[in-house]
């Protein structure tokens, strides 16, 4: 299998092949690198992309990214009904659905655990993924009472929420860890995440050995709904910081899936049947700083956009196999309309590369060759591929523009403040998004939104997406997302890179192992040979 | 010596105590008397004489002496003057009128300066003969000490013991000393060599009217070169006499058991020859014995040596002798 | 005790020649004539002036392994200053389409990923880490010297004091202090030695002292308080070059350690900013690609040790150069 | 002895009081801070502030510093930042046996070989046994340790396919880091040990011995070594306190659970009682570790006063 | 009965500026039961000739001899492995610094014990014991206590009297001693040579006992060997040495020291200049560049040493018949 995944017959190669109705005879365990610990172990204050690889193969919460890794599909619950409003859902909760310990789901659990997230005295970092939920808020900011939040259970199997808009990706959110439940007789114990008795789950694994730093041992979990379906006995989840290290221990089998590698590791792997780049709903992308000289004249902020070789960048910086940035929305997003379709190819390239309309672009601007541009900062965070992206960016404007840009590197948590402190031309940026909707990575330009990092908005731009949070045909939606991308390219307040893709490996033996949009490694499906 | 001499020297009541730690672990610090009440007065033109054990505070006089030991008590007085109290600065012109030649030739002079920047390095620091001058003196006195001039551009570990010493004494000379205190010059010497520095030492002395503080443990070289002596022990003065006087007359018993304790040489002389075998070691200055320092070791201890520290009395003829056994 | 003269003590003329029968050896009745005191004392070799330093030169040259040492720094140093200059490349200059290349007579080292020259970064590269390397030793012993010096040869109290400062400075784990001042300062080769500069010297300040209080009793210490010299004068023309032999060999090792630290500050993202790069970033970034393109490191991991390899033979050279007691 | 421990003990606690206040507003003086944004996925403000608030980020600096003090005063080293159900004082109790564990081989394994080796090349003077022990020492000195680990584990781990690369589950996990860990500190001892033995070949007291008709060996391992080995001794101070701590690369490249990584995670996390916690714990070892020393060196040397 | 027989002993110092030859060619026995003083200059090779006899020598020396016979035994080719188990056992030694001869990290008592333990291979308890005899043996008292004891907690006398014991412990034929009150108090020396005298005549050891001073000679030894710039100038009887010298440098020696007669004090008489560069030793006689009576032959040839009685031997050339006239203008 081949990590380009391209359209059409590969589209489902997210998941590493199955063999058809072989009996699994080798031992059912597999161990996997994580680079380190996972930070938070209780899914309701989780906002930690590592945490949530290892929280998406504990828990389970209403719904589930199914085994396609893009859409929804009920798990705890056995389906929703939605009020004419779009803002009203009924769950029924599945009167299967077990805790590890062998005690029933209730709706009242869902009710506490979100409940407790957006509670403000639990200060947790993840409650603004449930602010869609009617007065989560206004609660987590102490304006509502608990009481006013949407989320009620009527009964032991029956969860009432109520939202703040109609919102069409809501199922999808469902799958974020923060949706989770957690149960309140064993959280109230003080540090319940620290030993496995206490840490019940509800999802394929249960924990059953934790040593910090070193490894989590996860156990199928008998309990589980679907646990006839789990064909892993045992995932060992280690902790290896070193991409060098990993490496080594992969090529030494001491690890059977391994994504925590070094490009140029990875490349040793593309040719082989090991390797699987899954794309996620992500993008890179460097900031222009729209209210600086020269980067408040679009003409110029294009000339820079356009003016380099993003297939260069991928193919021999970053050394991967992922796709050039044409466009804001990733891959990995469906087409609303043509749901089988990624949005990406029904809409198409909204620009392209083009150095000698970069110049003469730079020249209308007043700098013809580049003449007169003031100093340029371009900020980048101390990670390897930034730095080396910034150092070949900076070469190719050099050469193709004449402009001497300079490189300074802060550590990420600095990075953000500059930027926000707008000490900047260029700024190295990144997103993935939460749901695979357009809107996940568009409203990320939206003016309130951009104020403190691009300091560029478009009225327009504001219009079409709000108009979209409204309405619910997809048609007229996908259409003014295009619109609204159109926009962006025209003014170029950003300038896209790559579309992240999900890059790693597992053993030919290894099998069923997901990758999800949002990078997850879910190990539900997956067995050995 | 003719002329009537007048004191250069005078130390009165001089006392210096170190403060040493002790235990193995924890803080207690003990007084070490290393000098403890010890009055004498050395005669211009004069060599003064002090012998005694090793330990016994002889170099402790010698630089309490030079100021380079605070004194604890007491009082110097050089040529009417009493310097006991001068600061750094005031001690400098001091310096310059009184000396030191050391006791170890290997350790005195510093191993990475050439000979001409030991012997120039008292001229500079009193910043007298500048330029030229000071390379003609610094000739002058190599010269004067029996080297060569060619000898100036090489270092210490170049020369043998006995031409270090020599060295050692040109750089004494080099400020044009009235006082010297050669604090054991000679012990680290070979025999042969021992002779050419003593010699030398009499010969300055003659030439520039120098005066002396000797010390050292070699009782006949003491002999040889003194006018007076001092005989101590374990920080106090015992004996003091006209070197003729203490050589002929000698009155303390720790006097007679050194002096017979020095080997005769002379096969015949030796055989006949009776020492006084002094039992034990020398006391621990840290630990000294009550009353008379002596006690433990004299053959004639009475039970008042216990008790009382004898003082220093007059024999006769100025013949100073600390003893009970005297009265 | 009267016998003045040993020498023919009991010898009766006669005898003088040994009590028994002795076969004699024919030698030329010349050869009895006595020898002129002149000609007996020819012990000098003159040798020609020379101050302390012209002379500890002197012996440095004769120690070849120094010699190959300092050729090595020298050559090093020289061709990381010029060299860019006759080069064709630059430290930036890309040429992707060229990437990793190995070494060819185009490049020397090779080519790292973005088809840079990888000789041409390796002497930038020299100029950072050795000026760092360098400057930072060179800080730390004026600190670690003075302070050290100080402490042991006033003692007493003073010594008290500013040991305690440093007893509270080994308690800090300097590269907490490194890291924390860097992130403070910022990300300029000047910040790395102000960071560095804080702690480094405790080392050479503890040894200076130990030496100088070993040094203070000695007698020519004595002798030149004993003429007067004032304690500056006695701590900084006899004590200190006395101690120069330890201080050397500490040097020796504060060299590769600043060189080292800033090395892996670079590991950690706070070093010097790209696409300048240092001895030790260039190792760095090379780690990945160990096995794929395994010269991008060898060239400069080999730039490192042998400046090592250097600086330890000129460090040992200089230790026994600088001290006359040695020669040969 | 009991003056003297509580003379030291007086003036670790003033130690400790300086590194404190001097950590403490230094690291608060570092821009960013633990809730600020690592990542590009940015929490908003309000749930920021409220984190803060939660740890008591809000308070002024000068109140947050007393509340240290006195939570430190109990021994509470407080929550980790970013891992808000870990006590600091549970990352050290977990980290640490493990870093001490490592850390303990290789010092062992330092002292031997380093000694072995300057003792050999300290006997075999000016032979090729000295050359070969002298170069491997330089060399040990020469190349940086995040270049030797990750070349040991290329070499021995996938080359060699001998040693595993991560964990410490087996005698054999042990031998790449400690291997990691010693090899600078074996270059040093073996320079150390190969002039400190030297000197003391030279004194008398060897002569005595080898008059007293000691077989050589003895004279060597006995009599020499003995002497030969107070430099060394003082090198333990730092040299445990390095290694028993963790060591950042090692502790890096061979996925090893020590505390040795905790510093520099927790610096670039902000993670203040992190910082602070660790400064303290390894400020106190330091200090500990430097009166093991002098007590043993005053136990090696009976001369020694404890106190100079 | 001779002990020890050297012929010809050469020892030679290799060293980076070339051969220090600091023992060239010397000749010598030691008669059972007697005591030999060696005197001479600093650096005149009488702690080398000594090592030599013993093989502890440093391993940049060589050493040649026409004979070495210990109690008739052949020791030329004796490894220094072989060696060892004669030391301590039948050769004992003393050296000048009893600061430094002792370790200081060993208690006096494991010290001691030692050579019993390696030699008599005592039990022990026994060598205990036996340690404590030998400590009363040189007056140390409560010597039980004494034996924990570092050496550091010892005066500079009993330290020497430890070494003293160390050295007889396992009751050697001979004892060489090297400088061994050097470092002592007038009278603790007087003490020390005290006790060698009555050690010797208690144990019937065999002393050479080298030294400066010629006062400790003539007072514990009945023959004395006379050394200069690594080579034997005059050796003889005590009596013989100091009553009827025969070479320059002998004379030298003994006029150095004060003498006193009544009344009158007289200057010194000193040898002048410094001892020769054993890296470049003189053609002729060691002593020429600061022998007064220098002659032309003494520059070119060794002088051949003359027996002037059955024990007294002198190395001059002013001995040569053809000297005579020179001999007569020099006494004058
Ligand atoms: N700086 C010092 N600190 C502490 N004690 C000292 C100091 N200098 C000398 N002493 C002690 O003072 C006592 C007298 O010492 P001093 O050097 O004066 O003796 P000395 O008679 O010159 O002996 P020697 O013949 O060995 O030179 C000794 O016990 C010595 O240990
Ligand atoms: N290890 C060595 N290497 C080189 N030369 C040496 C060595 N040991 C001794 N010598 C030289 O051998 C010569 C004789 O030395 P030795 O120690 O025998 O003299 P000594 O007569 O015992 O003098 P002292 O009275 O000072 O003890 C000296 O010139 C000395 O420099
Ligand atoms: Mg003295
Ligand atoms: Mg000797």
């Amino acid at each position: 299998s081949s990590g380009t995944a391209p359209q059409g017959e590969n589209q489902g190669q997210q998941t590493a092949p199955k063999a058809e109705g072989e009996k699994p005879a080798a031992e059912q365990k597999i161990i996997y690198a994580l680079s380190k610990e996972p930070e938070e172990m209780d899914p309701t204050l989780n906002v930690y992309a590592r945490s949530s690889i290892v929280l998406q193969n504990l828990f389970r919460g209403l719904y589930k990214i199914d085994e396609s890794g893009k859409k929804p599909v009920p798990s705890l619950a056995e389906g929703y009904e939605l009020d004419a409003t779009g803002t009203k859902y009924t769950f029924k909760i599945d009167k299967n659905a077990k805790w590890s310990d062998g005690k029933p789901v209730t709706a009242q659990d869902f009710e506490y655990s979100w409940k407790r997230v957006l509670n403000p005295d639990v200060a947790s970092g993840a409650a603004f993924y449930l602010y869609y939920i009617k007065n989560g808020k206004a609660y987590n900011e102490k304006q509502a009472k608990a009481e006013d939040v949407g989320v009620k259970a009527v009964d032991e199997s029956t969860l009432e929420v109520t939202l703040e808009n109609p919102t069409p990706y809501f199922l999808e959110l469902l799958c974020v860890t923060a949706y989770y439940p957690v149960r309140q007789d064993v959280v109230e114990k003080e540090g319940w995440t620290k030993s496995p008795e206490t840490y019940l789950t509800t999802g394929p694994f249960m924990l059953t050995e934790l040593r910090p730093k070193e490894k989590y041992v996860l156990k199928k979990n008998p309990n589980y709904l679907e646990a006839d379906k789990v064909k892993l006995d045992t995932l060992e989840i280690v902790f290896i910081e070193s991409t060098e290290a990993e490496l080594a221990a992969y090529t030494n089998g001491e690890i059977q899936v391994s994504d925590n590698i070094s490009p140029e590791g990875m490349k040793q792997y593309q040719s082989t049947p090991d390797f699987f780049s899954v794309p996620r709903i992500g993008m890179q992308y460097f900031d222009f700083n729209a209210s600086k000289k020269p980067f408040d004249d679009a003409k110029v902020r294009k000339a820079f956009s356009i003016s380099i070789n993003r297939d260069q960048i991928i193919k021999n910086i970053v050394q991967s196999v992922e796709k050039p940035a044409f466009g804001m929305v990733p891959y990995g997003i469906p087409d609303g309309v043509q749901k089988d379709k990624e949005y990406r190819d029904v809409v198409g390239n909204v620009f392209s590369e083009n150095v000698d309309e970069a110049k003469k672009l730079l020249a209308e601007a007043g700098y013809p060759n580049g003449q007169g541009i003031p100093e340029i900062t371009m900020i980048v965070m101390a990670s390897q591929s930034d730095k080396d992206i910034a150092q070949a960016l900076q070469s190719m404007w050099k050469q193709n523009l004449g402009v001497d840009v300079n490189i300074q590197t802060f550590e990420s948590k600095v990075y953000w403040d500059e930027i926000e402190n707008g000490n900047f031309h260029i700024a190295s940026d990144g997103w993935t998004g939460d749901y695979p909707d357009p809107m996940t990575n568009l409203d990320i330009f939206e003016g309130v939104n951009t104020a403190d990092d691009l300091r560029w908005n478009s009225a327009e731009y504001d219009r079409l997406l709000e108009e979209n949070r409204k309405i619910s045909d997809q048609a007229k939606r996908m259409e003014n997302f295009a619109k609204a991308e159109k926009i962006l390219a025209d003014e170029m307040p950003l300038m896209p890179i790559r579309f992240f893709e999900d890059q790693f490996l597992a053993k030919p033996n290894v099998k069923g192992v997901l990758k999800n949009y949002i990078g997850h490694t879910i190990f539900e499906y997956a067995h050995v040979e | 010596m003719a002329k009537p001499a007048s004191a250069l020297v005078e130390v009165r009541n001089l006392k210096k105590h170190f403060e040493v730690q002790k235990s193995f672990l924890g803080r207690s610090s003990t007084l070490l008397k290393a000098v403890d009440d010890v009055s004498f007065t050395i005669f211009r033109g004069e060599t003064f004489g002090l012998v005694g054990e090793s330990g016994c505070g002889k170099s402790t006089i010698g630089r309490t002496l030079l100021k380079l030991y605070e004194p604890t008590a007491g009082e110097i007085i050089f040529d009417g003057q009493p310097i006991t109290r001068l600061t750094h600065k005031e001690m400098l012109p001091y310096r310059k009128k009184m000396q030191m030649i050391f006791q170890d030739p290997y350790a005195s002079l510093d191993p990475r300066m050439t000979i001409a920047q030991i012997i120039g390095d008292p001229l500079a620091v009193h910043n007298i003969y500048r330029g030229k001058d000071r390379v003609d003196r610094v000739k002058e006195l190599i010269e004067l000490v029996g080297l060569k001039a060619d000898h100036l551009n090489r270092y210490p570990h170049e020369f043998s013991g006995g031409q270090r010493q020599r060295i050692g004494i040109a750089r004494a000379l080099a400020v044009e000393p009235e006082f010297i205190i050669c604090d054991e010059p000679i012990s680290a010497l070979d025999v042969s060599i021992q002779a050419q520095v003593v010699n030398m030492l009499e010969e300055l002395q003659e030439r520039f009217g120098l005066t002396y503080l000797f010390v050292s443990h070699d009782l006949s070289m003491v002999r040889h070169i003194s006018h007076k002596v001092g005989v101590m022990y374990l920080g106090s003065l015992v004996e003091y006499a006209s070197v003729h006087d203490l050589y002929t007359n000698m009155q303390h018993p720790y006097t007679r058991a050194l002096l017979s304790a020095v080997p005769i040489a002379d096969p015949d002389t030796a055989e006949g020859s009776e020492r006084i075998h002094l039992q034990g070691d020398v006391p621990s200055p840290l630990n000294p014995p009550s009353g008379c320092a002596f006690r433990t070791r004299c053959p004639h201890a009475l039970h008042r040596c216990a008790e009382e520290k004898p003082a220093l009395k007059d024999s006769g003829n100025g013949h100073l002798v600390a003893c009970h056994l005297l009265d | 005790m009267t016998n003045m003269n040993y020498a023919w003590k009991g010898s009766e003329g006669a005898n003088l020649r040994g009590d028994r029968e002795q076969e004699w050896a024919d030698i030329p009745d010349e050869d009895f004539a006595r020898l002129d005191a002149g000609t007996m004392q020819s012990e000098t070799i003159s040798r020609p002036s020379k101050s302390y330093w012209q002379d500890a030169w002197s012996r440095f040259r004769k120690d070849p392994l120094a010699m190959i040492g300092l050729c090595t720094i020298v050559v090093i140093a020289v061709a990381a200053i010029v060299g860019p200059l006759f080069s064709a490349y630059t430290y930036d200059g890309q040429d992707i389409a060229n990437q990793n290349q190995g070494p060819s007579a185009e490049h020397w080292f090779g080519t790292d990923k973005f088809g840079r020259d990888i000789f041409v970064r390796a002497l930038y590269g020299a100029q950072i880490s050795l000026t760092i390397g360098v400057a930072a030793a060179a800080i730390n012993l004026v600190i670690g010297v003075i302070y050290g010096g100080i402490s042991g040869y006033l003692g007493g109290k003073v010594d008290m004091v500013m040991m305690r400062i440093v007893d509270i400075m080994i308690g800090v784990p300097e590269l907490l202090y490194i890291i924390l001042l860097m992130m403070f300062l910022g990300n300029t080769i000047e910040s790395i030695l102000i960071a560095m500069s804080l702690t480094y010297w405790i080392g050479t300040a503890r040894m200076v002292r130990s030496q100088v209080i070993t040094l203070k009793h000695q007698e020519f210490v004595l002798a030149a308080r004993a003429t007067g010299s004032s304690n500056m004068r006695i701590l900084f023309k006899h004590l200190i070059p006395n101690s120069m032999g330890p201080i050397i060999v500490t040097v020796t090792f504060l060299v590769p350690s600043a060189i080292f630290t800033e090395a892996f500050l670079s590991f950690l993202g706070i070093g010097i900013q790209v696409p300048m790069a240092s001895w030790g970033t260039l190792v760095n970034d090379a780690i990945p690609t160990l096995f794929t393109q395994p010269y991008q490191m060898l060239f400069p991991a080999l730039a490192i040790s042998i400046t090592m390899f250097a600086l330890n033979f000129i460090g040992d050279g200089l230790r026994d150069a600088l001290d006359p007691r040695l020669k040969k | 002895m009991a003056g003297y421990i509580v003379k030291r003990f007086f003036a670790s606690i003033l130690t400790m009081f300086v590194l404190i206040t001097i950590t403490f507003f230094l690291m608060h003086a570092v821009p960013g801070g633990p809730f600020s944004p690592a990542e590009e996925r940015k929490v908003p403000k309000s749930v920021m502030e409220k984190m803060e608030e939660k740890f008591g980020l809000n308070e002024p600096l000068s109140v947050q510093y007393v509340n240290y003090l006195k939570s430190i005063a109990q021994g509470d080293l407080g929550f980790s930042f970013k891992q808000s159900d870990v006590t600091v004082n549970e990352l050290i109790s977990r980290g640490f046996p493990v870093s001490a564990k490592v850390g303990l081989v290789a010092i062992v394994v330092a002292l031997i070989v380093g000694m072995l080796l300057g003792i050999t090349s300290a006997i075999k003077r000016g032979k090729w046994a000295d050359w070969a022990s002298m170069i491997f020492a330089t060399v040990g000195i020469s190349i940086p340790n995040f270049v030797i680990t990750v070349l040991m584990l290329f070499l021995f781990a996938v080359v060699l396919k001998l040693l595993p690369t991560y964990g410490l589950s087996s005698w054999k996990h042990y031998i790449l880091p400690v291997i990691g860990l010693a090899f600078g500190p074996i270059a040093y001892i073996a320079r150390l040990m190969r002039s400190s033995m030297l000197e003391v070949m030279r004194q008398d007291y060897i002569l005595t011995a080898r008059a007293k008709g000691v077989p050589e060996y003895r004279v060597i391992f006995k009599h020499a070594l003995k002497n030969a080995i107070i430099p060394i001794v003082t090198y333990l101070g730092p040299l445990v306190a390095a290694l028993l701590t963790g060591s950042f690369i090692v502790e890096r490249v061979f996925s090893i659970p020590g505390i040795g990584r905790d510093f520099v995670t927790g610096i670039s996390d902000r993670d203040y009682s992190v910082i602070l916690g660790l400064t303290v714990f390894l400020g106190l070892f330091i200090i500990v570790a430097n009166f093991i020393v002098d007590v043993l060196y005053a136990i090696i040397d009976r001369r020694v006063k404890i106190e100079e | 009965m001779k002990l020890l027989q050297v012929e010809n002993l050469k020892t030679t110092f290799h060293i980076d500026a070339g051969q220090v030859q600091a023992v060239r060619g010397i000749s010598f026995h030691v008669e059972k039961g007697e005591s030999i003083g060696i005197v001479g200059e600093s650096g005149s090779g009488k702690s080398v000739s000594m090592l030599s006899l013993l093989k502890l020598l440093p391993d940049n020396a060589t050493l040649t001899a026409d004979n070495i016979l210990f109690d008739g035994a052949q020791m030329v080719n004796t490894s220094q492995k072989a060696m060892r188990k004669m030391l301590g056992r039948d050769i004992g030694m003393i050296f000048q610094d009893p600061m430094t001869s002792l370790n200081p990290l060993f208690t006096v008592g494991e010290q001691i014990i030692e050579p019993l333990r390696i030699h008599q291979k005592l039990s022990k308890e026994a060598a205990r014991q036996r340690a404590i005899e030998i400590l009363r043996m040189v007056e140390i008292p409560s010597p039980e206590k004494r034996l924990k004891q570092y050496p550091h907690e010892f005066s500079g006398g009993m330290r020497q009297r430890v070494m003293i014991a160390i050295a007889l412990s396992c009751s050697p034929k001979l004892l060489i001693a090297d400088e061994p009150t050097t470092a002592l108090d007038v009278t603790i020396q007087a003490q020390i040579l005290d006790l060698m005298r009555d050690l010797k005549d208690k144990l019937n050891v065999s002393i050479v006992m080298i030294t400066h001073d010629l006062g400790v000679i003539a007072n514990m030894c009945n023959r004395i060997i006379v050394m200069y710039g690594g080579t034997i100038v005059e050796q003889g009887t005590t009596r013989e040495i100091f009553y009827k010298p025969r070479h320059p440098y002998t004379w030298g020696l003994l006029r150095s020291i004060p003498q006193f007669t009544e009344g009158e004090k007289k200057k010194l008489i000193s040898i002048p200049g410094s001892p020769p560069d054993l890296l470049r030793p003189p053609a002729g006689c060691a002593f020429t560049s600061r022998c007064p009576y220098a002659m032309k032959v003494c520059e070119k040839q060794p002088p051949q040493s003359v027996a002037l009685s059955e024990t007294h031997q002198a190395a001059c050339w002013l001995m040569h018949p053809k000297a005579a006239n020179h001999m007569r203008e020099v006494i004058g």
